[in-house]
């Protein structure tokens, strides 16, 4: 999939991103290292915090929730991963690649772009932390990737309200009113 | 109590106004009254006005913690409408409209009733088939309601955006044109004068602290800022805090207390001749007499008693709003305010006798029950004065809770107010 | 609009992200065909609606997904605490007293 | 011909006219001015009619608190608006102003003959008449009450303009940029606070934009205010003029209200009008300031008549002087450095006439020095001219006594009762006032939120005083930040002026009170005799006086009226001021345009509009839509003409005699998952899951713990752990927080996990007797027949290339499959059936032809044909519960006894016994149709369509003991006709179901 891209203004970019397998995984704390070993990066631990290993990448969402990343072609190696340690770990592994869709934001004014209907303090939102939080009543998971990008992951049917809202945003933003 | 007229209006035009006397005296508490009413507001007043008028029961003490009419009964956006879907709602709030129509004379107060119309949009399949269901039983009740065609809804109201393409289209409406409002605070000063002049004591700023009962249980009176007051019969008529007050007396009520909002626009000319509702979108709106818009909104989430409420909703409110009326953007607001309503689990009130032997309630009438004053108070004083519940009011009982045999408008029809 | 402290993210945050949840402490009997018709009415229907410290369920919805208790005062839509769903809830003397 | 202007003086641009127009003639004004500034530059004082008694009125003030001058403002089609405030809105060229409650026009209007008629228009009289005679009220009296009321008009034309929003967090916020404001900011920048300073005017200063001559530092105010600016701006504290705190929240959360483009001449066609900010601070400074009070006599509304501090305002700030010849009517020190600022710029002062006995010798030695005329212990007792004021009737006062009269003239008079503190934002957090005897006003007491006030709003009059405590509030905030103060070096102050004086009721007259038009809130109309006849009345209590006079309900909010009026009530009531209290102060602190409130919320994205994968494809057909819950759905597919029934029809009969493919994916999807999964299940539908085996479906039922049908769906297992649930469209959310709910607080040690797959999958149904055929070709990994793959049957496998989840179910009677693949593959799945299907005539259908296919089969929709009032067995579906499980949710509620007696509804079939007529959904049914109103009605109809398969009309209805009732004849009364119809059960098509064994 090629990436829509807007560039609204020198000080902001709003793209697609192309996508990723993602998984939502659910277990209990006690699973948690286990379930790291095998999928092969340690899950954080703490609601917000982020992992990497390669090209896989673990969100703590809440305290048994996981959102997982990896390349489109390791989905099979994760799910069967997975299932091997069931019996022992028993854990809710879900595919959800296509649920969301993400939008990149990016650029000096992309924390005040978000401002425009994220009532969280986006100050507070640390660079490679990541939160579900609210867009216009719209339920995302906001990554800050760094002081100045963002990547948002919409559910498909909200995206293109989101979409919108935020290129209304960066017109405004040009406009410097 | 001076008759009010244009020509007693003129003879003390005359005299510079210095012959108006006090429309209610602000009495101090006897020791002992037949009947306590619990809460100054519309509902209250108006069950003593009824005791004192219809069954002769004059030694009878109306009591708020405030001022008379200052909870919900002054701050409600004043719709009243009777096209309710079941048998139980429709009687009781069509005998509630009957008597609308001729308050003003009764009370010789001018509450100004105003039969402008009250017109429901219906923004999807959905709401069509409810306003339907609603509009074929109110019929064969004889309570009048009409189907409208977005067009013929657009000509009983200019402003109305009746655009396709909008986010929630109108498919047409439901209108009720002997619906309409009232001048709220007249309704309570129109009730506390009617009830004062036949011999009523009304007493403000002295809060009802406890239900006392006796040893066989039944009621004994009411403990209140101002001490004892000795009482064998006791009706709360306290909205949004009557769970409190019942609480006192050993009831444990099925109420929760949500704020509601409301707001008005800077007064203009005439541009809204009706009320318009609108459930799916939440937007409620009339214009008052003096020229503001006056706009309702939905509960907050969680429940409180301060008269408060967030700035999220209001936010909603006035979008909803732009969205059915496009022209009002530029209109400003001037004041917006929260009241607390008293919610039952089934959003239909509860209204009669109680477990306990004196004690009477009449609440639980959420984000409507303003219309239902005149007809309330009149079958409540009934309860009262002969102890036993009015055919109107008798299937408005706590037991329902119980036996499962709900009055549920809501479910049937999610239509608020 | 509210601040809400989750007590699993352990961060105050604005209410848009959170659902209310009702009165809090009212468990699920364990064998409700054993309950009487008012027993299950009270557990169905009857609410305290304290008018001051309220026990009550809000959901971080948009954030951890947890259902959490609270106390607020229902005067003041204050909230003297927060803790997660099923510990038992604070006294109220103590939080007056630390709390305001 | 700008006669008021003063050269070189104030603040606005003299080298650049502006040019405008009131009431159609063009003004010339200067950058800078307001509306308000430039007329009275130009000698114009009437600006409006007053609401009750359409009295002529001026400008009363110089800013937002203006009661009088309100304007109708326009730059064009869809942008005009009512009631702005002349004293705010700042003039652009080609700015069109026009006067407002008037007719034929400004200076002479018919309406003021009910000046004349004053007597009968006291306070409530509308409550005491119009009954007579009944019928008149609606007819006449209400509509000739109608047409008085209101002052603007409102906009006839939807609002091209756009208005933004925005959320802001910030350590500090202050409110209000006079001296505390900036002092306190400038405090906490230094300490390295994030700081936010705002302001309602066009540009920072408050008061000190009106005090020019004050020096502090050693620099002259404005240079002083300049070099604070540019000090704020480097230590980036964010800087909000024209912005309006309108509503101070629970938890330090504010709303601002910023106005963008009302002052500029062509903004950008994009710009949004006006931003909401969403402020939540930590700390909170209010610095806004005071209020100056009005005196309260005969004829104090005149145009001409206005405030002291404005008529400062006017000359400092703008250039303008308001007249000629003035003379000063006051009780404050304030209004004689307002005489003196006038006199020095070239104004007549004819004299300072002072309620009280001794005013400071300073005072009255800089009159002397100016030669201005002083008359202490002096009364004011009413005023001449008929559209402006042309003299001033004085008395003395001795000892109580009012003196002999004498008269002044003066082109302009200018009044000051005091000043009163700005504390309606505080007064939001329902902070309590205490009432200070000295200053004889409320001051903040009891603070519920972290939150400071400085300045004037704590009663300290004075630069040095303002800068002082906004300075002690700015270190407060800094410690309560946990943060060090940095030395501030103390503010020394020359020039300063703060003053002194008393306040008063009404002053005393020497004239009939009753007659006296001596006004407390100029915009409605209320006089001191108002308040008092309420006070008579009966209405002691201040809520009850400001209802029943409406003093304080006006556009200013009591901005004006609130304290006198308190002062006149408590008089008439015989209490001391703070027993008698104030009226509750509501949001938002001035009038706000809906537009802010409404943001980007408007047209489409009034609120989100969910669309499928496919939608597109739809609309590309030609599709009509419903909307349904957030999501817009396919309702038809009409061909060239037809009409709804006619694609329905044509839809219907395709799907049932060959192929329908029908675009299921809004369904609510959920994945339960878990070693409890079973169990789980097992506690929340009412059916038993258990014995179901991998592989295979069942139709689940939903309950509230109310035992009434909350939503149903197709339920797979995928695996011994695993599950596959379907929710309605509108319920997916609902069931996924109510089952996360049970979980998590009721049954937290069942290891099982919820995760939402709505959108996850695209569902794409097939019906009718050539499904097999279509997939099977497409089909890879699983065998079609109906021996291994039987109606209820989900598998893994893939189709037409894509991995997928397929169902082998049946909302329509007709052999049915639901495929669902990962979302993004939605579109081209569709499109390769479509393709494929054309050899089947493959038919696209809506909503509407699945609701009709459905009943056709007796198959219920939750929320149609059930209203939250249905138990299982009132909709037939008593087969769906588990009779041998000993718990789910709800059960308990079906044994309540309304729910097991006898007379409920049940769901019937009724066909009409013409079988051509089709009920109207939500059609009443009774027993009797010869009956009197009100009739007793025994049930409605919840679904009614035609069906093309029956050839006849078919109907679901909810009718009491229904099934007892099959075969009887029962009617649906219509207006016209009752039609006779006859109940049936609920399977109207292919009762024995042999076309899903196909
Ligand atoms: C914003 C808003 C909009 C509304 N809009 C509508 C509408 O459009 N149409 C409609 O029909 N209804 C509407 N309602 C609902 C309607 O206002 C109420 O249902 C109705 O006014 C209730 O009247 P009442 O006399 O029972 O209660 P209130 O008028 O609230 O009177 C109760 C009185 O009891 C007093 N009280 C409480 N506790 C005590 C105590 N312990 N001791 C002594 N006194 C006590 C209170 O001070 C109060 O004065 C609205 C309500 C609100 C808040
Ligand atoms: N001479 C006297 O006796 C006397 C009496 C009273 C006041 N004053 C003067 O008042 C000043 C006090 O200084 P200060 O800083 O306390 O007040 P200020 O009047 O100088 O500044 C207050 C500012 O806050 C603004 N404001 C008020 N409410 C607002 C809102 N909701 N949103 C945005 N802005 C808002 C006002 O427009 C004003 O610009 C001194 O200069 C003093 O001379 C003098
Ligand atoms: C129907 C209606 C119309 C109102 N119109 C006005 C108005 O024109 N001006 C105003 O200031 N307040 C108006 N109010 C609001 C009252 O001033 C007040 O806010 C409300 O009664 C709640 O009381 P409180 O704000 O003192 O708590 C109106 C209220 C109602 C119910
Ligand atoms: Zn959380």
């Amino acid at each position: 999939m090629t990436e829509i891209s807007t560039a609204t203004s020198s000080e902001l970019r709003i793209a697609s991103q192309s996508p990723v397998a993602r998984f939502s995984l659910r277990m209990r704390e006690g699973d948690r290292t286990a379930l790291g070993q095998t999928l092969g990066l340690d899950l954080p631990g703490t609601i917000g915090r982020r992992t990497t290993a390669g090209d896989r990448e673990a969100l703590c969402l809440g305290p048994d929730e996981w959102l997982l990343l990896a390349p489109e072609d390791e989905r099979t190696a994760i799910t069967d991963a997975a299932g091997r340690v069931y019996a022992d770990h028993p854990h809710s592994l879900t595919e959800i690649s296509d649920r969301e869709l993400t939008i990149l934001v990016e650029g000096a004014q992309a924390e005040e772009l978000l401002s425009f209907a994220c009532p969280r303090d986006l100050g507070r939102l640390e660079p490679s932390h990541g939160v579900r939080t609210v867009f216009d009543g719209v339920s995302v998971v906001l990554w800050r990737d760094a002081a100045d990008r963002f990547r948002l992951d919409v559910w498909r049917s909200f995206a293109s309200h989101v979409r919108e809202l935020l290129e209304i945003g960066a017109e405004e933003l040009a406009l410097g009113l | 109590m001076t008759h009010f007229s244009a020509i007693s209006l003129l003879k003390n035009a005359l005299t510079g106004h210095s012959g108006w006397r006090e429309q209610w005296p602000d009495s101090e508490p006897k020791a002992e009254y037949d009947v306590v009413v619990v809460g100054a507001g519309g509902h209250g007043l108006g069950a003593a006005y009824y005791l004192a008028k219809q069954h002769g029961i004059t030694n009878v003490a109306v009591i708020d913690k405030g001022w008379l009419g200052g909870g919900n009964t002054g701050r409600n956006t004043t719709i009243i409408r009777s096209n309710y879907l079941y048998d139980e709602s429709a009687r009781l709030y069509d005998h509630a409209l009957d008597l609308w129509e001729g308050l003003s004379q009764d009370l010789n107060y001018n509450v100004m009733f105003s039969r402008r119309g009250v017109m429901m949009l219906a923004h999807n399949v959905h709401d069509v088939q409810s306003f339907q269901r609603h509009i074929h039983a109110n019929r064969l009740n004889g309570v009048d309601n009409a189907w409208l065609t977005p067009e013929e809804a657009k000509a009983f109201c200019p402003p109305l955006n009746i655009s396709p393409s909008a986010r929630y289209p109108v498919m047409g409406a439901a209108l009720q044109r002997r619906a309409g409002t009232a001048r709220h605070d007249a309704v309570a000063w129109g009730y506390a004068r009617g009830a004062a002049a036949r011999g009523v004591d009304i007493i403000q700023n002295c809060p009802v602290t406890a239900i006392r009962r006796g040893a066989d249980g039944a009621v004994e009176g009411v403990e209140t800022a101002k001490g004892f007051i000795r009482a064998k019969k006791v009706a709360v008529s306290a909205a949004g805090h009557t769970s409190v007050v019942m609480e006192s007396a050993g009831v444990r009520m099925p109420l929760e207390s949500y704020p509601l909002q409301a707001l008005v626009s800077e007064p203009v000319k005439p541009v809204f001749p009706c009320v318009v509702m609108s459930n799916t979108v939440h937007a409620y709106i009339s214009q008052s007499d003096k020229g503001e818009l006056v706009i309702g909104s939905g509960t907050d989430q969680y429940t409180s008693y301060s008269q408060r409420g967030g700035l999220n909703l209001i936010e909603h409110t006035v979008a909803a709003i732009c969205e059915v009326f496009p022209i009002f953007t530029r209109m400003r607001m001037l004041r917006k305010w929260g009241g607390i309503v008293d919610v039952t689990p089934d959003r239909s009130a509860i209204l009669g006798k109680t477990p306990v032997r004196g004690l009477y309630v009449n609440c639980g009438w959420g984000t409507g029950g303003f219309k239902a004053t005149p007809g309330a108070a009149h079958t409540l004083a009934w309860t009262v004065a002969k102890d036993e519940p009015h055919p109107i009011n008798a299937p408005f009982t706590l037991e329902r809770f119980c036996n499962g045999r709900l009055i549920d408008e809501a479910a049937a029809a999610a239509v608020a107010h | 609009m509210l601040l809400i402290d989750c007590p699993y993210c352990k961060e105050s945050l604005p209410e848009l992200e959170f659902a209310y949840a009702g009165e809090a402490h009212i468990a699920r009997p364990e064998d409700p065909s054993t309950l009487g018709d008012e027993a299950w009415r009270d557990f169905l229907f009857i609410r305290t609606n304290a008018k001051g410290p309220h026990f009550e369920r809000w959901r971080h919805l948009h954030g951890c997904g947890r259902f959490f208790n609270a106390v607020r005062d229902t005067v003041s839509d204050r909230f003297l605490v927060t803790y997660k769903a099923g510990e038992a809830g604070p006294d109220l003397q103590s939080l007056k007293e630390g709390g305001e | 011909m700008t006669r008021f202007r003063v050269k070189g003086a104030g603040r606005v641009r003299h080298d650049r006219p502006v040019r405008f127009t009131f009431d159609g003639r063009s003004f010339k004004g200067r950058e800078g001015d307001t509306v308000a500034s430039a007329l009275l530059a130009n000698g114009v004082h009437l600006l409006g009619r007053s609401f009750k008694y359409h009295r002529p009125r001026g400008i009363m003030t110089a800013g937002s608190e203006e009661p009088n001058a309100l304007i109708n403002t326009s730059r064009g089609a869809g942008r005009a608006e009512p009631n702005t405030r002349a004293t705010v809105q700042e003039i652009w060229p080609g700015l069109r102003t026009q006067s407002q409650n008037k007719w034929p026009n400004l200076k002479f209007d018919v309406g003021a003959v009910n000046d004349r008629l004053y007597m009968l228009f006291s306070a409530g009289f509308y409550y005491k008449t119009f009954m007579w005679p009944k019928s008149f009220w609606d007819r006449i009296y209400e509509p000739v009450i109608r047409n008085a009321a209101g002052l603007g008009k409102a906009p006839s034309e939807p609002d091209p303009d756009r208005y933004a929003s925005r959320y802001l967090h910030t350590d500090l916020l202050v409110v209000g940029a006079g001296p505390a404001g900036l002092a306190a900011a400038r405090e906490a920048a230094q300490a390295g606070l994030r700081v936010t300073l705002v302001d309602e005017n066009a540009e920072m200063g408050g008061s000190l934009l009106s005090e020019p001559g004050v020096k502090i530092d050693g620099q002259a105010a404005w240079d002083w205010l300049a070099a604070t600016l540019v000090e704020l701006e480097e230590r980036g504290v964010r800087l909000l003029c024209r912005t309006t705190a309108i509503g101070y929240y629970h938890q330090n959360m504010l709303g601002l209200v910023q106005r963008l483009t009302d002052h500029l001449e062509t903004p950008a066609e994009s710009a949004p009008r006006e931003r909401m900010w969403r402020v939540r601070a930590t700390q909170v400074i209010l610095a806004q300031g005071a209020l100056e009070k009005p005196l309260v006599f005969d004829g104090n509304d005149r145009p001409g008549v206005l405030l002291a501090g404005a008529a400062q305002t006017f000359l400092n700030r703008y250039g303008v002087r308001v007249g000629a010849r003035a003379v000063v009517a006051t009780s404050h020190d304030s209004a004689w450095f307002a005489a003196f600022d006038l006199a020095d710029a070239g104004t007549k002062v004819a004299a300072i006439v002072d309620t009280r006995a001794e005013p400071g010798a300073a005072l009255l030695a800089a009159a002397e020095a100016r030669g201005i005329a002083v008359l202490t212990s002096h009364t004011v007792t009413g005023t001449k001219g008929r559209l402006r004021v042309a003299s001033v009737r004085v008395n003395p006062l001795k000892n109580g006594q009012v003196g002999a009269a004498r008269s002044l003239d003066c082109d302009c008079l200018l009044i000051s009762g005091g000043w009163t503190p700005s504390l309606h934002l505080f007064s939001h957090t329902k902070g309590s006032l205490a009432w200070d005897e000295e200053t004889r006003s409320f001051l903040p007491d009891r603070k519920t939120e972290a939150c400071e006030i400085a300045g004037a709003g704590r009663g300290l009059w004075g630069v040095a005083a303002a800068l002082e405590d906004g300075v002690a509030a700015g270190r407060a905030c800094i410690l309560a930040a946990g943060k060090e103060a940095t030395a501030s070096s103390a503010v020394a102050v020359e020039d300063d002026r703060p003053g002194s004086g008393e306040s008063h009721k009404e002053l005393p007259s020497d004239r009939k009170p009753g007659r006296a038009r001596a006004f407390v809130d100029y915009q409605n109309d209320v006089t001191a005799k108002d308040i008092r006849l309420a006070v008579r009345e009966g209405m002691r209590s201040i809520e009850h006086v400001k209802r029943y006079t409406t003093n304080g309900m006006a556009t200013d909010q009591g901005k004006m009226s609130n304290i006198n009026g308190l002062m006149i009530a408590a008089d008439a009531v015989g209490k001391p001021p703070p027993e008698v209290g104030l009226t509750t102060f509501r949001p938002p602190y001035t009038p706000t345009s809906f537009g802010a409130f409404a943001g980007y919320h408007r047209g489409n994205h009034f609120e989100v509009t969910r669309k499928t994968g496919i939608d597109a494809w739809a609309e590309a057909e030609g599709a009509v839509f419903e909307p349904v819950a957030q999501w817009r759905r396919a309702w038809y597919f009409p061909k060239d003409g037809e009409d709804m029934a006619a694609a329905v029809a044509r839809e219907c009969a395709a799907t049932r005699g060959s192929l329908g493919i029908f675009d299921a994916s809004t369904l609510g999807k959920i994945e339960v998952a878990g070693p409890d999964a079973v169990t789980f299940m097992n506690r929340m539908y009412t059916n038993p899951w258990t014995k179901l085996a991998p592989g295979r479906c069942r139709y689940g039922l939903l309950l509230g713990e109310d035992g009434f049908i909350r939503d149903d769906g197709v339920i797979g297992r995928l695996s011994a752990d695993r599950f596959h649930v379907t929710t309605t469209t509108g319920g997916a959310a609902r069931v996924l927080n109510m089952m996360e709910d049970y979980l998590q607080t009721e049954w937290p040690d069942l290891k099982v996990w919820l995760t939402s797959t709505t959108e996850q999958w695209a569902t794409i149904a097939l019906n009718g007797p050539n499904a097999r055929h279509l997939l099977v070709p497409l089909v890879k990994g699983l065998d079609l027949s109906d021996s291994a793959f039987p109606h209820m049957s989900v598998a893994e496998c893939e189709v037409a290339g894509l991995p997928a989840r397929l169902f082998r179910v049946s909302f329509s009677g007709e052999l049915g499959f639901e495929v669902n693949v990962p979302a993004r593959y939605g579109r081209q799945l569709w499109e390769s059936l479509i393709e494929a299907g054309s050899a089947y005539d493959i038919c696209p259908y809506g909503t509407e032809t699945m609701h009709v296919l459905r009943a056709e089969k007796g198959f219920i929709i939750v929320g149609q044909d059930t209203d939250g009032t249905v138990t299982p067995d009132d909709a037939g579906l008593g087969w769906a519960i588990g009779k041998a499980k000993a718990d789910f949710v709800g059960k308990r509620s079906l044994a309540r006894p309304d729910l097991v007696a006898s007379g409920r509804k049940q769901l019937v079939g009724l066909l009409t016994d013409d079988a051509t007529t089709k009920l109207e959904e939500g059609a009443q049914i009774v027993a009797d149709p010869r009956q009197a109103l009100p009739m007793k009605m025994i049930g409605h109809v919840t679904s009614s369509y035609h069906s093309s398969a029956l050839g006849r009309p078919i109907a679901l209805a909810l009718i009491e003991d229904g099934r007892a009732l099959e075969g009887k004849t029962l009617y649906v009364p219509m207006p016209g006709a009752a039609h006779a119809a006859t109940v049936t059960g609920t399977l109207f098509y292919d009762p024995d179901g042999k076309r899903l064994k196909l």
